[in-house]
């Protein structure tokens, strides 16, 4: 949806959060926690952008960078830039993507003169509309703009809070109204997200899961946000459960135009609620399409083998599926090179050394991997060479499937 | 849209009797103490420590004694005593047949210039009242002031609880503030902060209390009895915050990990409310239980103090103010334990009740403080409630 | 990380806490006013005039000439420079051992044990009195963790059943005995009870001022088998390879001696662990409860271990680590019986040295000096405790 | 193609079948206890090894008593895989843990029904154990265990636990002994329930034979030339046969292979691994006193499943059995003091290694002898599953308790993981009971499936027929509320409401509050169980099928 007509609220660029390693004999710094290493997309009014990995592949730590509950390493997100900024924006990161490719300083050439400007010119932009060069009172009404919802029901909401104070908390905070009307507000709220005003004046640990769930998407929703971070919003809840707090939300975002970044480790979930999905492997994304491409058409051979991977609820469905060897590898010494060839079934020689480019190999389908080596085809192309390959494998992942479905 | 309705089901799960409850929070009160009643231990700890209080506050009412009560020697068929230095004269070993007889050991200075005290048939009667009762007491070599062990108990009272209270409270308060700044900030101040802590708690807590007293107490204006008061608060408080500093800093860091401080932040919140609203009530109770615990420690610790020698009790019984139970079981204890090693076996009688009843009365206080304080630890413990 | 980088950085974060508390000692010391400051750590010159002034040479007549003393322990002491440099000063000092001199109250010449230690330099008193303490410290550890371990996981073994509740008074009943207190009751009770009645008396039989040159702790002449002394001790210097006086004894061929000194120091150990034993029952009980609440102790039991193995191999290898984290957590408060109880039972201590210097006028090079002893000793033993914990547990050591 | 894969684990073809290191594990004679099972489903079925009858464990909290099994009922026969589904506080877990008794008590006790385990009731005797009395003024219940005897109940545990039936856990991470390294945990298990045939081999090894130089020659040159693995494995293979000591065909294999890499001459080194079955007179005496020991501990596991089937049991023969053994124990006194014993177990501890080593291998671990060494904190979470899966089937169990053992993994372990137990089962054939909330995984691995819901089964079938027609308005539900990645399109509807609490549940159908179709009878009373179809039964007033028998 590049050219979507629906304006942009978040432009995230070269997104890279590193965790020190500190240890030794003087606990000095040892190494990084990649959780996060240059990751780049967009957030348009109303969608719904998927975001799925395996654990510890750093998707709840970009959506918290994208809220700006903690300081990137480097990159940008703008907020809300203005479309000719953002096509300006575009260009300039094209011109540097050569350059930014790796994250892991050994691969990039040097800089040319016009990849500094263009640096430069980055800069300044950032200065304007880059989250991260907001001083915290000028951030301070932005956080009623975005939000978040955790995963954990449980640790969420404060234990000696009352629901009525979890949620007009938010608005005391950016002093909206007379106490008497926050609690009105309040009252909405709960009305909204489907439970009675009676539950106000009752502590968390009286709620179910699915009830805490609800509070914490009400107080997302205090502040008319217009784009919340839906952090494995059902991982911790019940499939009979799941399926209400899903509807909410789908239904809050028609009546009130949200934007999610829906952060889940789980497909088929992801498949039901999102536009768009990231695939992300420690730390960067590997895949990005529209869903229902992403989902028929899988590009990437690990999205093929995450596909692969999730379990049918249909015993009849038997799909031979591509097993990945062994774990994901440590995000503190990432594989050199693509970071799956380690566990990649098309693996070749060269992706153990070069970091594969993330070109856009079919109209908005972006991939990183070397099986698709030039960007995107003329019209009517087939799917350039190196699919061969993983052609069964591509057939396992994805096509059973939908011959199941119909 | 049956998804988003409140249905029955849920109301029937988490509605615990219908309709608004008046204040959450009295129930949340209730429901802790609920829990309580269940622990014996600690609902006897309760009882005990209420009748102390109550002891207390009848003891602020009593009539400040006068200086006659402590003068007070010999009865009839008794032999007389030196007018004006309350001395009967005994052979050692003797017993006594009156109540109310002292005798000093003549070797002079040291702890034998404590009176060791011979002792008639226990009789309650006269423990309780009588212008000079068994079991009197004095608490300065000169023999110029004797008090009723009764009284002392009874008007000791609320000096054990205002000192200990002081001293817990004052301790808390300050090393809540550094635990939560050194916990919530982190980073250098942490790192200093808690090296300090480190280094008050290497010292043993009592020695240091010694050491910080033995030299305040030279500096001029800690000669008075109500200053010396102080700088015993003030040594302990100098000495106690390091544990709650330690104690509110390891919650704090469990804490601010929690996802609604998270969230607070998500929502705009400036730090000082992350810290009083999120951080600080949720990190706070092992510090109240700690707290409970230590009041009932500290005159303990005194009492050690008084016992190694420090000189923290009031001289001048004429002013009201009486020592508390540590002081009174020490000074107690002292000419006992001198008794004992220098008189010869089976022939001195051992006023065993004179540290004996402060000495209970310190172990029951001390011991109900902890029923209580672990009662409490069980009841505010949700593991434990589940 | 390995276990060695593990250790050299507890070690190094020793070397701030030290500082800190010698900076501590400092600020303490520099508030005493010069006088007293000089007396702690000069021995009191013949004349007795501790003043600043002092009669003159010339003509005696006349006190306002300066006191040579007084400016010799100015001059040392460095007492006239900007604070930084005292500071140094001090550092230095107590860093080479230099912690003043031994001067008596007119209560530690009373003792007739501690005379010999008239205007001697603190650090020499204190290494004459540390084996005492040392031997009565380790007896009562020994007693700490023989007692409170088993009977902790039997108490766990067995909740809420009598024997459990029994050991929670217990444990209650130490927090609230002050080692005074128990101190006081057990000595009484031994003299009423057992010293009265019989001649069995050498746990707390007074002492006698010969005996005591040697043992510098407090058994009787009655106690002392035939009263005579061995020969091996000449005007109360004993010929010693170690301080310690069981193991002196012992080293003499001297059991009977030995075992003398050994059942004089069972009530003191007693008393001074009584209150650690209290504390630690509770902490291994319910870091056993816990641990016999994690999972992997059910899956040895799914694994079908007998419940004896598992509780004491599944569940008590790891509860112990948390037990001695504890012990190393409260060896601060374990430290500080020791004055009490050796004051109490009169026994010779550095403990004892410093109740005793604690009497008008205070002697404050020993208390200083004590302090910073007892102080080094709880350093010393948390470090050691840090590595037992390493030693112990496999994610400390390979990090 | 191991040495290639720089991560840990790879599903290799060149690893030996687990059946090879688990001799005989279906030949169990299924004792005459089965015989009086009532054999309803037909003579093709194969006889039931787990039998629960309405079983009941509760609670007893301070808010009340928690009803968490009501009268849970099913049938688990030998070698198949029944797949256990509900929402949390269903009673799955509470079920599996009723079954083995690891239930916390206090507060949790099982109050009624019946566990037969080969025609053995693990719970008898179990209305001796405590005595109820209900507390006036609240719904709580004052318990009054009596401690002797549950911790006799707990003793007789030991027969059926691992040995018979075996478990893996949710958590791997939090289920191994952090302080004890991987082969350390493994050898324990495999001396409990392997004990005297490890102990047998290493007595009856021949360290000695002459033929074993040209065994290692063998092997050595099988290495040396680079030859496919296979061939190297059936050369140690014969090293193991020559010596009578099948680990020291593991030993050998890696011992040489090391060797080799390392580009030293493994004769040397072979000949020093063979040093280890040269048995010294101490660790010969000590080997044999605990083969003694487990022999006697096997009688007495007899003795307790003989109690547990009948009730009765020989007083005197059990009390000379304890004598025999405190007889054992205090004549090998020596033998347990420190240093001696260190010295003794030697060689029992390195064969326990390299069996553990093998065991590893059998469940396609690349480096066993790496991860053996290593401890549960430097393992990954599906690895340690692994691990977990090879220790519970070493005790050839005939049934396997897996409690959500893929819930906390990830989407790629969990299939590499329910890969390896479809493998496993093919070539052990362990009867499962595999327990989850995710109906695809079930889907998956389970042959018939149980439904839970509030501490009642409410549906049991065949997984095809569920999935097919599921008959109970809850699994309808479920199976309605399940987002299917390959169906986009489908609408997610949900069951309105949410789990009851079991303090005060719902009564008559627990499931009537949430129920679409619910009627006036089942607020009244509880569903009975009723046939639909062949072994298909629902607890359901929609439905009027005969009454299952019990």
């Amino acid at each position: 949806m590049k050219d979507g007509t629906s304006a942009t609220i978040l432009v995230a660029r070269n997104l890279r959060k590193y965790f020190p390693i500190r240890g030794g004999l003087l606990s000095s710094h040892l190494g990084d926690v990649r959780a996060v290493d240059g990751v780049s997309f967009d957030i348009r009014e109303g969608e719904t952008v998927g975001l799925v990995g395996e654990s510890g592949c750093g998707k709840t730590t970009v959506g918290r960078l994208l809220l700006r509950l903690i300081e990137p390493t480097s990159g940008h997100s703008f907020y809300r830039p203005p479309p000719e900024t953002e096509a300006r924006l575009n260009t300039l990161y094209d011109t540097l993507r050569p350059f930014t490719g790796g994250g892991d300083g050994g691969t990039e050439p040097p800089l040319t003169d016009e990849a500094r400007r263009a640096l430069e010119e980055i800069d300044a932009i950032a200065d304007q509309y880059s989250l991260y060069r907001r001083s915290q009172r000028k951030m301070r009404p932005l956080r009623g703009k975005l939000q978040i919802v955790f995963q954990d029901p449980f640790s969420s909401l404060s234990p000696r809070q009352l629901i009525r104070d979890i949620l007009t908390e938010p608005l005391a905070i950016h002093h909206v109204g007379s106490r008497s009307e926050r609690y009105r507000r309040a009252e909405e709220l709960v009305k909204d997200v489907g439970l009675n005003p009676d539950h106000l004046w009752r502590f968390p640990h009286e709620f179910s899961g699915g009830q805490r769930q609800r509070i914490g998407v009400a107080r997302a929703l205090a502040l008319a946000p217009e784009f919340i971070v839906l952090d494995e919003p059902t991982s911790a809840l019940d499939v009979s459960v799941q399926a209400q707090v899903l509807n909410l939300l789908r239904v809050l975002q028609a009546e009130r135009g949200l934007a999610y970044l829906f952060i889940s480790h789980h497909l088929s979930v992801v498949r039901a609620m999102s536009n768009r999905v990231l695939v992300m492997y420690l730390g960067k994304v590997v895949e990005e399409a529209r869903t229902d491409e992403l989902f028929t058409r899988p590009l990437h051979p690990y999205t093929q083998a995450l596909l692969s991977a999730i379990p049918i609820p249909d015993p009849e469905l038997k799909r031979e599926r591509i097993l990945l060897k062994g774990d994901v590898p440590s995000p503190a010494a990432p594989p050199s090179g693509c970071r799956f060839h380690t566990r990649c079934p098309a693996v070749m020689p060269v992706c153990s050394k070069v970091d594969p480019p993330y070109l856009q190999v079919r109209p908005d389908h972006f991939v990183a991997c070397h099986l698709y080596p030039e960007g995107i085809p003329p019209k009517g192309a087939t799917i350039p060479a190196g699919d061969g390959q993983i052609a069964s494998a591509g057939m396992a992942g994805a096509e059973a499937p939908l011959v199941a479905s119909h | 849209m049956e998804s988003t309705g409140t249905t029955p089901a849920e109301e029937s799960t988490t509605t615990k009797g219908r309709g608004r409850r008046p204040n959450p929070h009295v129930a949340q009160f209730l429901r802790t103490f609920y829990y309580l009643r269940r622990n014996g231990l600690a609902m006897f700890g309760l009882a005990v420590i209420l009748i102390l209080v109550g002891i207390a506050l009848y003891a602020l009412t009593l009539p400040i004694p006068t200086q006659s009560l402590a003068f007070y020697c010999g009865t009839n068929n008794q032999p007389s005593c030196v007018p004006g230095t309350q001395i009967c004269t005994y052979p050692q070993g003797v017993v006594a047949p009156g109540p109310n007889c002292y005798q000093t050991p003549v070797s002079g200075g040291g702890v034998s210039s404590y009176p060791s005290i011979i002792a008639p048939t226990f009789d309650l009667a006269h423990f309780s009242g009588g212008p000079l009762p068994l079991g009197s007491l004095t608490v300065d070599p000169s023999h110029n002031a004797f008090f009723n062990l009764y009284d002392g108990l009874l008007r000791g009272s609320d000096w054990s609880l205002i000192i200990s209270i002081s001293i817990v409270l004052s301790g808390a308060a300050i090393g809540a503030i550094v635990g939560a700044v050194a916990g919530t900030f982190g980073g250098l101040i942490d790192e200093v902060l808690m090296r300090l802590v480190d280094i008050f708690l290497s010292i043993p807590a009592i020695l240091f209390v010694i050491v910080i007293i033995a030299v305040l107490q030279v500096l001029p204006g800690f000669t008075s009895f109500d200053a010396r008061i102080g700088l015993l608060v003030i040594g302990f408080v100098l000495v106690w915050w390091p544990f709650y500093a330690r104690i509110v800093r390891g919650q704090v860091l469990v804490v601010r990990e929690q996802k609604y401080v998270e969230a607070a932040r998500a929502c705009g919140a400036g730090k000082g409310r992350i810290i009083m609203r999120h951080i600080l009530p949720n990190s706070v109770y092992p510090v109240f239980i700690q707290v409970s615990l230590d009041v009932g420690t500290i005159p303990l610790f005194v009492g050690t103090l008084v016992f190694l020698g420090f000189a923290v009790i009031p001289t001048t019984i004429g002013s009201g103010i009486f020592p508390e139970w540590g002081s009174i079981t020490a000074t107690s204890v002292i000419p006992l334990i001198s008794l004992l090693t220098t008189c010869q076996f089976g022939q001195c009688i051992v006023p065993w009740w004179q540290f004996f009843f402060p000495g209970f009365a310190l172990f029951m206080f001390a011991i109900s403080v902890n029923f209580l304080s672990d009662g409490l630890r069980d009841a505010l413990d949700p593991r434990l409630r589940r | 990380m390995q276990m060695w980088v593990y250790i050299v950085r507890r070690a190094l974060l020793l070397i701030p806490i030290i500082i800190g508390v010698m900076t501590i000692t400092f600020i303490l010391i520099t508030a005493l006013p010069t006088g007293i400051r000089c007396v702690s750590y000069f021995p009191i010159p013949r004349s007795g005039d501790i003043g600043p002034t002092g009669p003159c040479p010339g003509n005696p007549s006349q006190s306002n000439c300066p006191n040579p003393w007084w400016t010799h322990c100015v001059s040392v002491l460095g007492l006239n420079t900007p604070v930084p440099v005292q500071w140094a000063t001090y550092m230095e000092h107590s860093l080479t051992f230099n912690w003043g001199t031994v001067n008596l109250n007119s209560y530690l010449s009373q003792h007739s044990q501690y005379s010999f230690m008239a205007g001697e330099p603190v650090t020499t008193a204190l290494a004459q009195v540390l084996p005492y303490t040392l031997e009565l410290a380790t007896i009562s550890l020994l007693l700490i963790l023989v007692v409170s371990i088993p009977l902790g996981n039997l108490s766990a073994a067995n909740r809420n059943r009598p024997i459990d509740q029994a050991s929670r008074v217990m444990s209650f009943s130490g927090y609230a005995l002050a080692p005074f207190l128990l101190g006081s009751l057990l000595l009484m009770a031994f003299v009423i009870l057992i010293g009265a009645s019989n001649g069995w008396h050498s746990l707390t039989c007074p002492a006698s001022p010969t005996y005591l040159e040697f043992y510098k702790s407090w058994p009787a002449q009655q106690c002392f088998p035939g009263g005579n002394y061995p020969s091996w001790i000449s005007n109360g210097v004993a010929t010693t390879p170690t301080g310690f006086p069981t193991v002196d004894a012992a080293y003499h061929g001297q059991w009977v001696i030995a075992a003398d000194t050994l059942i004089r120091l069972i009530l003191p150990a007693f008393v001074i662990a009584y209150g650690s034993i209290a504390g630690l029952l509770r902490y291994v009980r319910n870091s056993m409860l816990e641990v016999m609440n994690l999972d992997f102790v059910r899956t040895a039991r799914a694994k079908g271990v007998p419940e004896s193995v598992v509780i004491n191999r599944h569940a008590g290898r790891n509860s112990l680590n948390v037990t001695i984290t504890v012990l190393g957590l409260t060896f601060a408060t374990f430290i500080s019986g020791f004055p009490v109880t050796e004051d109490v039972f009169g026994l010779t201590g550095v403990g004892r040295l410093l109740a005793l210097s604690i009497d008008i006028p205070f002697d404050y090079g020993v208390i200083f000096g004590s302090v910073l002893l007892f102080t080094y000793l709880v350093v010393a033993a948390n470090i050691i405790v840090d590595v037992l914990y390493a030693y112990l547990d496999p994610r400390v050591r390979l990090g | 193609m191991a040495a290639a894969a720089p991560t840990p684990t790879t599903i290799s073809p060149e690893t030996p079948s687990l059946a090879a290191l688990l001799p005989e594990t279906l030949a169990k004679p299924l004792s005459e206890g089965t015989a009086a099972q009532p054999e309803a489903a037909g003579p093709k079925k194969q006889p039931v090894v787990l039998d629960v009858r309405d079983l009941k464990t509760y609670f007893y909290t301070y808010d009340g008593v928690v009803k968490a099994l009501d009268g849970v009922s099913f049938k688990i026969r030998r070698g198949e895989t029944v797949g256990m589904v509900g929402e949390t506080g269903c009673g799955k877990s509470v079920t599996a843990f009723s079954v083995t008794r690891l239930i916390a008590d206090p507060p949790g006790r099982i109050v009624g029904g019946a566990v037969l385990y080969r025609g053995a009731n693990v719970l008898r005797g179990l209305e001796h154990e405590a005595k109820f009395k209900p507390m006036k003024g609240s719904n709580r219940v004052k318990v009054r265990r009596s401690f002797r005897r549950i911790k006799a109940s707990q003793e007789r545990m030991v027969a059926v636990r691992g040995g018979g039936i075996g478990m893996i856990f949710q958590e791997p991470t939090s289920a191994m002994n952090p302080i004890f390294s991987v082969s350390n945990q493994l050898s324990e298990t495999l001396l409990l329930h392997r004990g005297d045939e490890i102990m047998d081999t290493l007595l009856q090894a021949t360290p000695n034979a002459p033929e074993r130089r040209a065994a290692f020659e063998e092997l050595a040159d099988a290495v040396r030339s680079g030859q496919p693995t296979d061939n190297v494995r059936a050369a140690a293979k014969k090293v193991g046969d020559v010596l009578h000591c099948p680990s020291m065909a593991t030993q050998s294999f890696y011992t040489a292979r090391e060797a080799i890499a390392a580009g030293r001459d493994p004769l040397p080194l072979l000949e020093r691994a063979v040093r280890r079955l040269r048995l010294s007179r101490l660790a010969r005496s000590y080997l044999l006193q605990q083969r003694r020991l487990i022999a006697l501990q096997k009688e007495l596991n007899a003795s307790y499943m003989q109690e547990m089937r009948d009730g009765t049991f020989d007083h005197s023969q059990r009390r000379s059995i304890r004598r025999r053994r405190v007889a054992t124990r205090y004549r090998g006194g020596w033998l347990s003091i420190r240093g001696i014993r260190g010295r003794a177990r030697k060689p029992l501890n390195e064969e326990t290694f390299w069996r553990s080593v093998t065991l590893l291998e059998g469940i396609a671990i690349a480096n066993p002898v790496q991860v053996a060494r290593s401890y549960p904190h430097e393992l990954s979470g599906g690895m340690i599953q692994r691990v977990m899966i090879a220790m519970a089937l070493s005790a050839n169990p005939d049934i396997l308790l897996a409690d959500e053992p893929t819930t906390a993994l990830d989407v790629t372990i969990q299939a590499q993981i329910l890969e390896l137990m479809r493998d496993l089962k093919e070539r052990v054939g362990t009867a499962t009971l595999f327990i989850t909330h995710d109906l695809a995984v079930i889907a998956e691995v389970a042959e018939r499936v149980c439904v839970m819901y509030a501490g009642h089964v409410v549906e049991t079938a065949a997984v095809r027929d569920l999935f097919r027609q599921p008959l109970h308005p809850y699994s309808q539900g479920l199976l309605a509320s399940i987002p299917r990645v390959d169906q986009p399109e489908k609408q997610l509807s949900s069951i309105k409401g949410s789990v009851p609490n079991l303090i005060t549940p719902p009564p008559g159908c627990r499931f009537h509050p949430r129920c679409a179709y619910a009627m006036p009878i089942c607020r009244e009373q509880r569903p009975p169980t009723t046939v639909e179809g062949t072994d298909h039964t629902v607890a359901c007033f929609l439905y009027k099928g005969p009454v299952a028998v019990e």
